[in-house]
C-alpha cells in the first residue's frame, strides 16, 4: 500500500467515531498496544523535547528504506506516533518527503500537530523528513 | 462590599461560553487570571479618548494620562500599604522585577564569594535570574528545601544564613505546592542578621491581603495579568532606602536628570528604574482591577477561596492513584497532583474536550518535579469567580476519563 | 488599499472629540500615536472571550492565544521581511529592545577599549544604556556629529570607525530633527569592517517600509505605541547569528531548557530573550495595527505624510522669529522650534488651551538642546491621519498666541 | 493684609475675565513686570529643575520674617511666581505654614499645580513652606 492508501484506511478507520471519546480512546489502545523502542535506543541523543511530552525517534537505513522506531510518554501522543510510523516506516526517502500527514489534520486532531503544542509530534516529524532527506543525498551521490 | 457569585461571573463574560461544546470551567487561574470589564472598559476608555503619552507634557491628553498614571500607583500603594507611592515601580511583571532587583541590587552589593538564598520552590523567575547574576558576581546560590508537605524547613533557613548572605528570595504562594510561606518569619529571621528579603508575590498578591510595612518586606513583586488586570504590567515594590542605593537598570527616557555625552545623571525614584514609555494602559488597567478587588469583601473572597480548595482536595484525594503534591497547613487555591498510569499532557488534552483548562507540564519549576521525581504535574487553581459546582464537574471528568486508560 | 482620510479618521474616534473646547488637533504623534478601533477591538476580544497564558498548555484558549501570539510575530517578521520569525523578538518596547542588545551584545562581544558609535541627534534610549554599558566594560562611546541642517556627517563617521569599533547604534528617524538617516550607506560602510549595525526605528518603523533583508541591518527596533499599537509592547528584531551567540539578558519561565540548581540550560530564540509571561494581549494589538498599517496603501500614506510636513514647514517659516531644528533634505513629519521671546512651555500652554497638542520640553534628547544651545522646543508632529486643515489651524494658533507676547 | 485677603483680591482680579487668553495675558504681564532676581541667587543651588521650566528662589530671614525673591524661565509660570511671592513673602513662618495657594485652584489654573505638571510651580511652593518649618523651628529654639 502507498503511504496515501495507509491514510485513507486510518482517516476511514477513526471516521466511524462520532464521539471525540471514542477517537481518544482509539489512540490510547493504539499507544498501549505500540511495541516499546528498545531500550538501547531511548537515550538523550534520540530524544525530541517538548515542553510536556518527550518523543524518542530511532532510525535505520538499509536497502533503500528508512525503518523508524519511537515512543513517547504520553499515552496519545504515542497513538499518534504509532500512526506516524505506520505510514512512515519502511519507505523509501523518495516517498516520505513526499507525503504529507494529511490524516491527522482529518481525523479531526489538527491541533496535535500545531507549533505552538509542543508535545513533540511536530518535530518528530521534522526529524523524520531531515533523515529521510539526508539518506536521499546520500543514495544519489551513491548512485 | 458583597460577596454575590451570580453577579460577579457577569462581571467576567469569558467564563459564560462553551469550549470544545461544553460549558468553560476555567481552573488555571495561576496562569492568569480572567479580567472583570471593569478593567478592559477603563482601559478602553483612555486608548479611546484621552491617550498621550505620560510625564513632561503641556497637552491635556498627555496630563491627563500622566494623573491615571500616578493615580494608579497610588492605588498600587495604597493596597500594599507602602510609606510612599515612589516606593511603587512599575515594570513588565514579576519577572522583569525580579531581575531588575538581581541586576540592581546584585550590582550594588554582591560580591565575589556573597552568598543569596532562595527555596526549592521557587518558580523559574526567582531562580535563573539569581543564578545568572551569582555567576556574573562569583556569589553562590543557596536553597531552602521543603518536606514532603510542601513546607519549607526554617530550621534549614537558621543554618544556612552565614556573614556572606545578603539576600533571601522566597515567594509567598507555591505556583506549584500552593504553600502559604510564613514570610513574616523569615523576614524577621533575616532582619535579625540584617539581610533583605525579596517576596516573590506573583501568587501570593492576587489572593492575600499585603501589608508591606507590617511585614517589614525589602522587596514584594507581583504579576497584573494574574491579579485580574492586564498582561505587559507588574510591580516592583521596594524599600526608599535600598531602592535609592541601587544603580538604575535600564537606560533610557524618563529615568534621567540630564545626559551629555560626558556624563549622564539620573532621576529620582520611581522614575530612575521606569526607562522609557512605560505600559501607562497597562498601569491604568491594572488600578482598575485593584479598585475591582477592593470592591468585595476579602476575608468573604478568601473564605470562598478556601472553600474551593477543600472541597477540591476532599473529592480528588478520593480518586485511586491520585497523588496531591503540596497539602501544606497553609494553601493557596493550588491544587496540583498526578494519577497513576496518565500522563499529564493526556490528561489535560481529555480535560480540555470536557471544557476543563487546568495546566500540565512543568509548571516553571523544574526543582520542584525533581523533588517528586516527576517529569510533569497536572495542576488546578481556582479563582474566586469559580463555582463548587466547577469543581464537582471537574470531579466528574477525572473519574470518566480515568476509565478510558 | 485605499486612502480616504475622512474613513481613517472614523477609524481613530479619539480625534473627533474637543479639547478645552476647542477641536482637538492632535499633533503629539511622535511621542505617542492614536490607536484604530481595529486594534483595541482585536484586544478586548482576546481579554475577553479566550484569554489563556500561552506556551506549553493543554487547554484551548492557552493554545489560541498562543496561536495568535505567534500569529502576531509572523505578523511583525513580514512587515520587516526578515527571514525568520525566531528573528522577532517582543519586548516590552525600543527602551528594552535597546537595552537588551546593549547588555547581552556588550556581554558577548565587548571588551576592555573597545568602542561603541552612536550619533549626536539620538533619544536618551539609544544613548544612556551604551553609556551604561561602556562603563562597565570599560569601552568608550564615540559620537557622529549632525550638521546645522539636522544631516549626520558621513566624513565623521568614515574616521570613527576604528579596529576597535564594535557596534554602531543610529536613529532611523530623528524624534526631533525628523531626519531620515542613510541608514543604508552606515550599514554598508560599517559591514565592510564587520561591524554590526543597530536601527533604532521607533520614528522610522511607523512612517517608512523597511526590508531588514535589504537593509541588511543587524538589529532593528521599535515601540508599539508610536505606531498605532497599545503600549507596553515592543519590536527587536536581530539577526539569528548574533541573537544565537548572545547571551539571555531576564532570567525566568519560558526562556529556559532545564533548570538545575547547579545547572541551567536555555531555550533557543526568541524564547531565550523572551522571559516570564509576554504581554501576549500587546503583541496580539501590535499585529492588528500593522494589519490595519498594511490595509492602506504606502505610498499613498508616506505622501500624505510628507505633505503635512511640507505645509507646515512652509507656513510656520513665514512666522517671523521662527527657528525650525531640523531641515534635511530627507524627513519624516516632525517639525521642531522655537519662536523668539516665546518659552516652549508657555507655548505648549497656550495651545492646549485652543485643543492644540505638541509636545515641547527636551524631548529626550539632550545632545541636540545642547547643539542648539536651547533648553527646550515645541516639537508639531504628525501622523496620516491628520488633515492639512489641522496644519492650518495651528499655523493660525501660533500667529494669534505671538500676539500675547 | 493678611495672605487670604491678598488671595481674595487675586481672585477678584482674575474673575473678571471671561476669556482664557486674558487670563493668560494676565499672567504674562505679571511675568514681564516681574522684578528679576538678583543675579547672584540666580545659581543652580537656588535652582528648583521642572522638566520644563525652570525656578531659582532665594529666600532670607529677617526680624522674624521670610523675604522671597524668584524667577522662572517661561512667563506663565514666572507670572504665577509673582502672584505667589506677592502672599508669601514677607510673611511670618507661621502664616506661610497656615495657608494653601488656594487661589491657583480658583482662577482655575489648579492643573499647573498637578505635581503630574512638573513645571517647577509644585516644588517650589513646597521649597518655600520647608524654608518656613525651618526658620519657624529655629526661632522656637531662640525664645
Ligand atoms: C527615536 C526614539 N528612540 C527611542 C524611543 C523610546 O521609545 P519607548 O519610550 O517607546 O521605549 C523614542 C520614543 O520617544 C524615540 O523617539
Ligand atoms: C510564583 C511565581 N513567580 C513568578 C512568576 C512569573 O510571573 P510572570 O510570568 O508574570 O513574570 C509566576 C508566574 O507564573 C509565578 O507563579
Amino acid at each position: 500500500m502507498t503511504i496515501d492508501e495507509i491514510q485513507q484506511e486510518i482517516i476511514d478507520d477513526f471516521a466511524g467515531f462520532e464521539d471525540w471519546m471514542d477517537k481518544y480512546s482509539l489512540l490510547i489502545e493504539l499507544g498501549n498496544e505500540m511495541a516499546p523502542i528498545d531500550v538501547q535506543y531511548k537515550v538523550d541523543e534520540n530524544l525530541i523535547r517538548g515542553c510536556q511530552s518527550r518523543v524518542w525517534l530511532h532510525q535505520e537505513y538499509l536497502d533503500g528504506t528508512i525503518t523508524f522506531e519511537a515512543e513517547s510518554d504520553a499515552l496519545i501522543v504515542k497513538g499518534l506516533v504509532a500512526l506516524l510510523l505506520k505510514i512512515y516506516s519502511g519507505r523509501t526517502p523518495h516517498e516520505i518527503l513526499a507525503s504529507e500527514p494529511r490524516f491527522i489534520d482529518e481525523i479531526g486532531l489538527r491541533q496535535h500537530l500545531s507549533p505552538t503544542r509542543s508535545n513533540g509530534l511536530l518535530a518528530m516529524v521534522k526529524q523524520m523528513k531531515l533523515y529521510a532527506l539526508a539518506y536521499e543525498k546520500i543514495s544519489t551521490k551513491n548512485n | 462590599m458583597s460577596f454575590d457569585l451570580l453577579k460577579i461571573r457577569k462581571d467576567f463574560p469569558i467564563l459564560d461560553q462553551k469550549v470544545n461544546g461544553k460549558a468553560l470551567v476555567y481552573l488555571d487561574n495561576a496562569a492568569t487570571s480572567q479580567r472583570p470589564v471593569q478593567v478592559i472598559e477603563r482601559m478602553n476608555e483612555f486608548s479611546l479618548k484621552t491617550n498621550g503619552n505620560i510625564h513632561r507634557a503641556t497637552h491635556t491628553f498627555a496630563n491627563k494620562t500622566t494623573e491615571a498614571f500616578e493615580q494608579a500607583r497610588e492605588i498600587v500603594r495604597s493596597y500594599l500599604n507602602a510609606t510612599e507611592s515612589a516606593e511603587v515601580i512599575f515594570t513588565s511583571g514579576t519577572t522583569e522585577s525580579i531581575n531588575l532587583v538581581a541586576h540592581s541590587f546584585g550590582d550594588a552589593f554582591i560580591h565575589e564569594g556573597d552568598e543569596v538564598i532562595v527555596t526549592e520552590m521557587e518558580h523559574h523567575a526567582n531562580i535563573v535570574p539569581w543564578q545568572m547574576m551569582c555567576e556574573r558576581k562569583g556569589a553562590k546560590l543557596k536553597v531552602i528545601p521543603f518536606n514532603e508537605k510542601g513546607e519549607l524547613s526554617m530550621d534549614a533557613l537558621d543554618s544556612l544564613i552565614t556573614g556572606k548572605t545578603k539576600i533571601i528570595a522566597v515567594t509567598h504562594v507555591s505556583n506549584v505546592l500552593g504553600t502559604l510561606n510564613p514570610i513574616a518569619t523569615i523576614i524577621e529571621k533575616a532582619h535579625l542578621k540584617n539581610i533583605p528579603v525579596l517576596i516573590d508575590g506573583a501568587q501570593g498578591a492576587p489572593h492575600f491581603q499585603i501589608d508591606v510595612q507590617a511585614l517589614d518586606c525589602d522587596f514584594y513583586t507581583f504579576s497584573g495579568h494574574k491579579i485580574y488586570g492586564p498582561t505587559g504590567i507588574g510591580v516592583l515594590y521596594g524599600k526608599r532606602k535600598w531602592l535609592d542605593q541601587m544603580p538604575p537598570f535600564l537606560g533610557g527616557g524618563e529615568m534621567i536628570d540630564r545626559v551629555t555625552f560626558g556624563k549622564t545623571t539620573f532621576n529620582e525614584i520611581p522614575y530612575k528604574f521606569e526607562a522609557g514609555t512605560p505600559n501607562y494602559v497597562g498601569a491604568i488597567g491594572l488600578g482598575a482591577a485593584i479598585e475591582y478587588i477592593q470592591s468585595h469583601d476579602h476575608s468573604v473572597v478568601l473564605k470562598h477561596e478556601q472553600n474551593l480548595l477543600q472541597f477540591a482536595t476532599k473529592k480528588l484525594k478520593t480518586i485511586n492513584g491520585l497523588t496531591i503534591y503540596g497539602e501544606a497547613s497553609k494553601k493557596a487555591g493550588v491544587l496540583s497532583f498526578n494519577i497513576e498510569g496518565i500522563h499529564p499532557f493526556d490528561l489535560g488534552t481529555l480535560l480540555d474536550q470536557l471544557g476543563i483548562a487546568v495546566r500540565t507540564g512543568r509548571l516553571c519549576a523544574d526543582p520542584v518535579m525533581d523533588h517528586f521525581s516527576v517529569e510533569n504535574m497536572v495542576r488546578s487553581s481556582f479563582s474566586f469567580y469559580n463555582t463548587l459546582e466547577e469543581v464537582e464537574v471537574f470531579y466528574q471528568a477525572l473519574i470518566r476519563l480515568k476509565t478510558m486508560f
